[in-house]
């Protein structure tokens, strides 16, 4: 299980490197990236800003539940912060099970779960006018009060 | 009695709002979260445009805003959460 | 979009290269590798077996639907034959899409039709005793009948 | 009339049970992807042992056993399906 916050440029590859054990006949791989537009507005890239310590935590506790639910260690992710151009990789989670169905829901929720509690923030910035931070969401009070 | 030292941070938003990323504050003995958020937007100075409720971590947790603060302890003040 | 059957080892890399064009959000990978064991057996390897005219068609076809739902050309699919190793890929498909709801759908539709419809056979290769063709998928009427 | 030639294709567990993996097949005008089994698995020496309503493509195309065969048609037995 690998879990880990950075400011390089993120590599499928290396990801990929930390599932994949001989008992799994499926990976899932998730990417998110920058779009070049949002709600039709042409978008330059996109500024990621982090509580870097709790995030490291919070990501780790995320890769951890995974795993426990797979049974073996084969969960990679890593989220960048900094700035990002358009087209570039903000996130990557890889996850091998013995069984397709598994991999490709745990990956789903690994991804929906940074969303969800991952405490990082987003500064669009726009081809033309002033960036803005694009707004979130707000853990359950069950999240909240963990 | 000696007062509380909370060493309050603010990210994205919020920073941008309060014009600063770290501030030492002081609140009373017993103090909850919510009190030192209350204080911390009395002082003006672009701080009253934080919102009186946010999301908030004590000390790297998730915490509700009645969490009762220890000397020392680490307040963050987090607008709605958008990784990913 | 891009489909093709391999006889060489499959680099999960050059097929995302396929795909996020910078219109998408989010790419999801999918790779099907061999297992070690089945059913308890350990397994040493796998032979892939296909008509490949047919297969290539077939394939292109299932790529071809994909890329018509996601409305772009970001879909990648690839099919290894020939004898494979413990762990190596069979099979990856690459989709991007604006949002990930879509691309987590379609790639996974991708796996399953390839299941349901293309002609490739597998023998496995076992540590002791001999290999064993292993049991499929007869496509439903409706699809024998296209 | 003249007979039609069919060029039969088997694979996989099927190349394996007849010993071949091409064949050449004559079969009367108007027959089906069925009769053309039918005769198939009547010539013997192994032949017999291959299904009699298998899956069948004719010209690289998923088709019933009732599709009628026309002169230098590709008719293939496929064992069940096991991509991926």
């Amino acid at each position: 299980m690998r879990a880990w916050i950075t400011r390089d440029p993120i590599e499928p590859s290396r990801v990929l490197e930390g599932v994949g054990g001989a008992g799994n006949g499926a990976t899932v791989l998730f990417l998110g990236h920058v779009r070049d537009r949002n709600a039709g507005r042409p978008v330059a890239g996109m500024l990621y800003d982090a509580y870097l310590e709790m995030a490291e935590r919070v990501l780790d506790d995320i890769a951890a539940a995974a795993a426990r639910r797979l049974g073996t260690d084969d969960v990679a992710v890593v989220h960048r912060i900094g700035e990002l151009t358009v087209g570039e990789v903000s996130v990557a989670i890889a996850v091998s099970s013995p069984h397709r169905a598994e991999a490709f829901a745990i990956c789903r929720e690994v991804i929906e779960e940074i969303k969800e509690r991952l405490p990082v923030w987003k500064e669009e910035h726009y081809v033309e006018g002033p960036p803005a931070w694009l707004g979130g969401r707000t853990p359950a009070p069950e999240g909240a009060g963990e | 009695m000696e007062p509380l030292r909370v060493h309050l941070l603010l990210f994205a938003l919020y920073r941008d709002l309060a014009g600063a990323s770290e501030l030492e504050l002081e609140v009373p003995r017993g103090a909850t979260a919510a009190l030192a958020v209350e204080r911390l937007r009395a002082r003006g100075g672009g701080l009253e445009r934080l919102p009186a409720a946010p999301l908030v971590a004590v000390n790297r947790e998730f915490a509700p805003l009645s969490t009762p603060l220890r000397d020392g302890d680490e307040l963050a003040l987090l607008p709605p959460l958008a990784g990913g």
